[in-house]
């Protein structure tokens, strides 16, 4: 089968890759471009791992397929902290333990900072239920709820 | 020589005993001792169990001493998550 | 260590600085399983089959080599014969052999140059079945006229005269089980039933395998315990332990699900094929689901006796488990010896049968066993506390076991909390907030024996007074922290100045996984020895610059001091002097321990539960949720924390929703994340904690393992809030909406 | 697998008419890939819709109603306050579907198209009379929601043909919509049941209704006894036991690995029930 060539733009940078029909963004993200801060841990687009922003949307990796991302915009986790200065959300995941195995952690992060850019002021449920598309099996969510709060406050306070 | 407790399901191999009296100053010594008396529990042993010596449960340590008036009972293998 | 001994000042531990882990993962730098490539490397994939038990007439992967770019195919023709007991139950595990035990049972395995030629390739392997009869159900598989699953699985606990598939059976007791029944005012017997379910870590294995035909090999792979992957995979590869080299990657959850091996010998054995090529295999979610470890499905029987004051009596259980279609893996009798481990009980019997099924071989979850005991035994308790109206926290004050107490499965126990969580669960605020209507308070207790286990650890100080800790057990839960924070303590220098790293199996000696809630608690512990061996080389050091006797040196805020006046009068030399000149002075300064550490104290918690539930439609909502449970002592207590509110969370799924759904057809109905139902964000409360700290006499900061016991109280406590707040009792797991209702409308 | 992102619907018809083996049409993708991951499905081309202009708008019509681009995610549906002022049984029914993450790609064409009876976003569509707009070899027609659906995984369309655009009609004064489904946990689930109602009100009372059931038989379900429980009511108590009765009996449902019949029919009532109650309160506003 022969592969598409696809241009993009990841984290600021244009890249191009060559991708089967058949890839996901994020095996492109993974395998092509060696961007594997996106996690596979489901492939079903039910645990959030793999989240992205696509043209300022927030999307499951897994069920986008690459060459349907010629032209594109995508933001990724490694382009969270550009210049080595660390995201508020980023900090606060650590300050507060949000995060004990580190696998769904990304994931979290890119949906987080999705959340807060369109309501910088969530409640707890509006947290919760934003989020309820990333799974998390070591925290039982609590700090990272509290984080994401936290992070919101600072951030507002420094708006 | 130290009383050992073993579980009731072990009486079958030790003629109804619970308590088993063995000659021995270490685990592995006690253990090879029980089996020395009722054969029947060689099995048992060499599938794995745990050994708790005074309220300790010991879980490979055949050296581990042992005295006199310890408190040394059989016990099922436990493994962790 | 006496009690006294251990102190209670310190500087680092009890406080909570950044995991040092903390940057990588969450810029998205830390590399897991899947993450890692070498060059020239293949893509595997697995052939696995469709049916819960069928013969293997036939294997004909002719087509599938045909395809440019396939380079290798495994079955189990490739691997040696002759393996016996658990190294043989693990190599049919990896393949299967004659036949194929439950649905998702590899069969063959393929390598090829990209990832989507593999899965091509594995849809051509052509393989022949001969469908069996299988049998799922645990009830079902203690019958005597069950299908075989495997022949003589009986070992010799086994009484003439039972079903084939029954493979252990324990019985242990004390006392007059009758004489306390009769003692009694009210005597219930009940049975319940859980579902398995499956540890539901969000990283799905994956390895990168490479081995010559000199059997010499590396791997990468995500694990809980890179030497027990490396004693395994030797086993079912026929090859020598100390020429494989495995790598620990950074792994993404495990909960006991990582102790084992599935698919790890697969690429090393296409690789062997494959002359010498690296292979990289990773699991589908659903394989993961249909052909990893979850833990077993029970059937349990509860009778027990109590009087109007609230003691017990006499209590007896039978247990009935399966866990999959080998002898070995259902964890029953840990299960028996947690059921009534939080109960100074004077009459006890326990009961266990192992029975094999047509699902997949159990692998270790959270507290194995205990779960589904205190699921039975807690709701037993709190059936009778409702008879006898009598309050759950004060009735397991009343019963529960301290130090002293003999446990239920034999010894006294040494300094334990029970009850220290019990008075701190009914001293919170939590346990007093008044309910509404459809909504109910439940109470349960939880144990866990906690484990020592096979440790090897190295440290070493650097040139500039730094230091860095090798460790072998994975760090799953933030014990990088952990470890660096009573390296700190003990060689009293900053928290930023030791590198935890944990290591290969080429630069240790053995180590256990992580599990067992052992991590913090035994490499702990092995630091610590080491640590004061290298105080005591930088003492010598110091001494042989002051020309005094080693002996007249000690250890103080990370530098050497004269022991006294009469030692001499010396300024203070720092670690950083003393490394300095370490190379001039004797050499490089280390220390290293290696033991099975004893005195792993076992941990008790209590839980309290606050639910509503919709009555029409059976929707169960946790309102609040409270852990008390004891630490020994917390050294980072966020980390402690988190590991109650994680056991917590992965209670409730199980409680509520979680569980494996076989179809008629013996195949795996619920295979994804959609419909195997993990709590998701909204679905939870916070979960408020409280650190009970009763210090572990057996560990020199006075840890207890944390990670298990956590697990243990919600599947009871959420039934018997529900029960409270309905006047249902559910006991059969999960209590999903459809069963809550069926129940509330039986009761009209 | 080949990939064809055509410019126009007419491009793309002709794309499908010539394949000859197995043909996926790529709206938001959230199914298509799903059954590509796992194997069960590999077409032989994919024609993604979502390059053809148009297909990601949301164009208020004339008569009032509205036109949904076929490439419209449930994210962008939420976004749009006038379409939720209007319809927010609709839009909720489609904001159901899937994690915040899958809303960013799913759509109401593909979650239609896809067959399932448990869909959640074809509920909320049947009650408030959608149309969809199908163009094939032999031209267009105009479909209501409810036969779109056929059985389990099948649809009124024929080889060849697609799905252009979704027609929502004109909400009028004092109308209200409701979608509610059950789900076991509160999100990331498929609907075990599922009810939309939609109605108008002239006062108190109810002039129009049309309630729609999923996941309780092979299609959605758009029950007429159910509208007849509520239409000329007041919702009062009387009604709205009615309305669950009717709602239970239209339910025939099969017990699955997601619920029992018996709690399918029973909770279709109480679904019923519930949503009438929001739709009733939304037409007054």
């Amino acid at each position: 089968m022969s592969k598409m060539h696809v241009t993009a733009t990841v984290n600021g940078d244009e890249v191009e890759f060559l991708a089967d029909p058949r890839e996901t963004l994020l095996d492109c993200l993974r395998d092509h471009l060696d961007l594997t801060g996106s996690k596979e841990g489901c492939g079903t687009g039910d645990c959030g791992a793999c989240s992205v922003m696509l043209n300022g949307r927030l999307v499951p990796s897994c069920l986008v397929l690459g060459v349907e991302t010629d032209g594109a915009t995508i933001e990724t986790i490694e382009g969270m902290a550009p210049e080595g200065a660390l995201h508020p959300l980023q900090r606060k995941f650590i300050e507060h333990a949000a995060l004990q195995c580190g696998f769904c952690t990304p994931g979290f992060l890119v949906a987080a900072k999705a959340l807060l850019e369109k309501n910088p002021d969530p409640s707890e449920s509006e947290i919760r239920y934003w989020l309820a598309g990333n799974l998390c099996r070591c925290t039982g969510y609590d700090k990272i709820v509290r984080a994401v709060q936290d992070a919101a406050a600072e951030m507002r306070g420094a708006a | 020589m130290v009383e050992v407790n073993l579980w009731s399901g072990l009486r079958k191999f030790t003629d109804g005993a619970e308590v088993v009296e063995v000659e021995g100053r270490t685990v592995g010594q006690l253990l090879d001792g029980l089996v020395a008396i009722h054969p029947g529990l060689a099995p048992v042993i060499e599938s794995g169990i745990s050994v708790a010596v005074d309220g300790e449960v010991i879980t490979g340590g055949r050296n581990t001493p042992v005295e006199p008036d310890s408190e040394v009972f059989l016990m099922q293998q436990i493994k962790g998550g | 260590m006496a009690k006294d001994e251990i102190t209670k000042d310190f500087k680092w531990i009890g406080t909570t600085p950044d995991r040092p882990d903390g940057l990588d993962k969450v810029t998205g730098r830390a590399r897991y399983g899947a993450d890692f490539n070498l060059p020239n490397m293949l893509y595997a994939a697995v052939v696995r089959s469709p049916h819960a038990h069928a013969k293997i007439l036939k294997i004909d992967a002719s087509k599938a080599l045909a395809l440019k770019g396939v380079k290798a195919v495994v079955t189990r023709a490739d691997l040696p014969t002759g393996l016996t007991g658990e190294d043989l139950y693990l190599q049919e595990n990896t393949l299967a052999g004659e036949k194929a035990l439950y649905d998702g049972h590899a069969v063959a395995a393929v390598a090829a140059t990209s990832q989507l030629l593999a899965n091509d390739a594995a849809r051509l392997i052509e393989v022949e079945y001969e469908v069996l009869p299988h049998v799922t159900d645990v009830d079902k598989a203690m019958a005597k006229d069950a299908p075989v699953i495997l022949p003589d699985c009986a070992d010799h606990t086994v009484p003439e005269g039972m079903g084939p598939n029954v493979a252990r059976m324990i019985e242990f007791g004390r006392g007059d089980l009758e004489a306390g029944y009769a003692e009694a005012d009210v005597v219930h017997e009940q049975s319940y039933t859980t579902e398995a379910t499956h540890q539901g870590y969000i990283e799905p294995h994956a390895a990168v395998g490479q081995m010559g035909s000199d059997g010499k090999g590396e791997m990468w792979v995500c694990t809980q315990g890179q030497w027990f992957i490396r004693k395994m995979c030797s086993a079912v590869l026929g090859t020598d332990p100390a020429q494989l080299r495995v790598t620990p990657s950074e792994i993404g959850g495990g909960f006991g699900g990582k102790t084992t091996i599935f698919m790890e010998p697969l690429p090393l054995a296409l690789s062997r094929k494959a002359g010498g090529r690296p292979v990289k295999l990773v699991m589908s979610r659903s394989d993961v689901l249909r052909a990893t470890g979850p833990t077993a499905s029970a059937s349990m029987d509860v009778k027990m006796g109590m009087k109007k004051d609230g003691t017990i009596t006499a209590a007896e259980v039978t247990f009935r488990m399966q866990g999959g279609p080998f002898p070995g893996a259902s964890p029953v009798g840990e299960a028996l010896s947690c059921a009534f481990a939080c109960y100074d009980i004077p009459n006890l019997m326990h009961v266990g049968y192992e029975v094999l099924a047509n699902r997949p071989k159990c692998a270790a979850y959270r507290a194995p066993g205990s779960p589904m005991a205190a699921y039975a035994v807690e709701s037993m308790v709190d059936e009778l506390c409702r008879e006898l109206s009598l309050d759950p926290i004060d009735v397991r004050l009343k019963n529960g076991v301290k130090e002293g107490s003999r446990a239920s499965y034999g010894p006294k126990f040494k300094t334990i909390g029970l009850a220290e969580t019990l008075e701190a669960a009914k001293a919170h605020p939590n346990y007093a907030v008044k309910l509404g209507p459809n909504q109910g308070r439940g109470v349960a207790s939880g144990f866990w024996f906690n484990h020592g286990g096979e440790t090897s650890v190295s440290l070493a100080i650097s040139e500039d007074g730094t230091a860095q800790v090798s460790v072998g057990t994975p760090d799953i839960g933030g014990s990088r922290a952990s470890i660096a924070l009573m390296t700190a303590e003990t060689l009293g220098i900053p928290y930023e100045n030791v590198r935890v790293n944990i290591v290969e199996t080429g630069a240790l000696g053995v180590n256990e996984p992580t599990h067992g809630s052992r991590a913090t608690f035994a490499s702990g512990k092995a630091m610590w020895e080491a640590a004061n061996q290298a105080i005591k080389e930088m003492c010598k050091r110091a001494a042989q610059k002051w020309d005094i006797d080693p002996e007249a040196v000690t250890w103080k805020d990370g530098a050497a001091h004269p022991a006294g006046d009469n030692a001499g009068q010396f300024e203070p030399m720092s670690i950083k002097e003393i490394a300095a000149e370490m190379g001039k002075t004797g050499g490089p300064i280390s220390g290293h321990h290696e033991s099975t550490p004893s005195g792993a104290g076992p941990s008790f918690g209590t839980h309290v539960v606050d639910v509503e539930v919709d009555p029409e439609t059976g929707r169960v909502t946790v309102l609040r949720y409270l852990v008390t449970q004891d630490a020994g002592r917390a050294i980072h207590p966020q980390y402690v924390e988190g590991q109650y509110q994680g056991g917590a969370a992965q209670g409730i799924g199980w409680a509520l929703n979680e569980g494996y759904i076989y179809g008629e057809d013996g195949k795996l109905q619920n295979s994804v994340f959609l419909d195997y139902r993990v709590p998701v964000a909204s679905d939870l409360p916070m979960i408020d904690t409280v650190i009970v700290e009763v210090p572990n006499p057996g560990h020199p900061f006075g840890v207890r393992g944390v990670g298990e016991t956590g697990i243990t109280p919600p599947l009871p406590a959420i039934a018997n809030a529900i029960h409270a707040a309905t006047g249902a009792r559910l006991r059969a797991l999960p209590m999903n909406p459809p069963a809550v209702l069926a129940a509330i409308k039986a009761m009209a | 697998m080949r990939y064809h992102a055509p410019a126009t619907f007419d491009e793309a018809v002709s794309i499908a008419a010539a394949a000859s083996g197995v043909t996926r049409f790529l709206a938001g993708g959230t199914d298509v890939l799903v059954q590509l991951r796992a194997g069960s499905v590999t077409p032989d081309d994919l024609i993604d819709l979502k390059k053809i202009p148009g297909t990601h708008e949301i164009t208020a019509l004339p008569d009032g109603g509205w036109r949904i681009g076929i490439a419209v995610s449930g994210a962008m549906l939420g976004a749009h306050a006038q379409l939720v002022a209007d319809w927010p049984g609709v839009v909720e029914g489609m904001e159901l579907v899937g994690s915040t993450q899958v809303q960013g790609r799913a759509t109401l064409t593909g979650n239609l198209c896809n067959g399932s009876p448990a869909a959640d976003s074809v509920p909320g569509l049947v009650a408030a009379g959608a149309t969809v707009t199908i163009l094939g070899p032999n031209g267009s027609r105009e479909v209501p929601v409810e036969q779109v659906p056929v059985k389990p995984g099948k649809t009124v369309l024929e080889p060849g043909e697609i799905i252009t655009a979704i027609t929502l009609p004109p909400r009028g004064t004092k109308g209200g919509d409701a979608y509610l489904r059950f789900i076991p946990r509160t999100e990331m689930d498929i609907a075990v049941v599922g009810c939309a109602v939609s109605l108008t009100r002239e006062g108190d009372t109810i002039t129009a209704a049309r309630v729609a059931l999923g996941a309780v038989a092979p299609t959605v379900l758009l029950d007429e006894a159910c509208a007849q429980a509520i239409i000329g009511t007041t919702l009062d108590d009387a009604a709205l036991d009615a309305l669950a009765g009717a709602a239970s009996r239209a339910a025939k449902p099969i017990s699955d690995k997601r619920g029992t019949k018996e709690f399918r029919v029973e909770v279709a009532g109480v679904l019923a029930r519930r949503a009438a109650k929001i739709a009733y309160e939304r037409a007054a506003k």
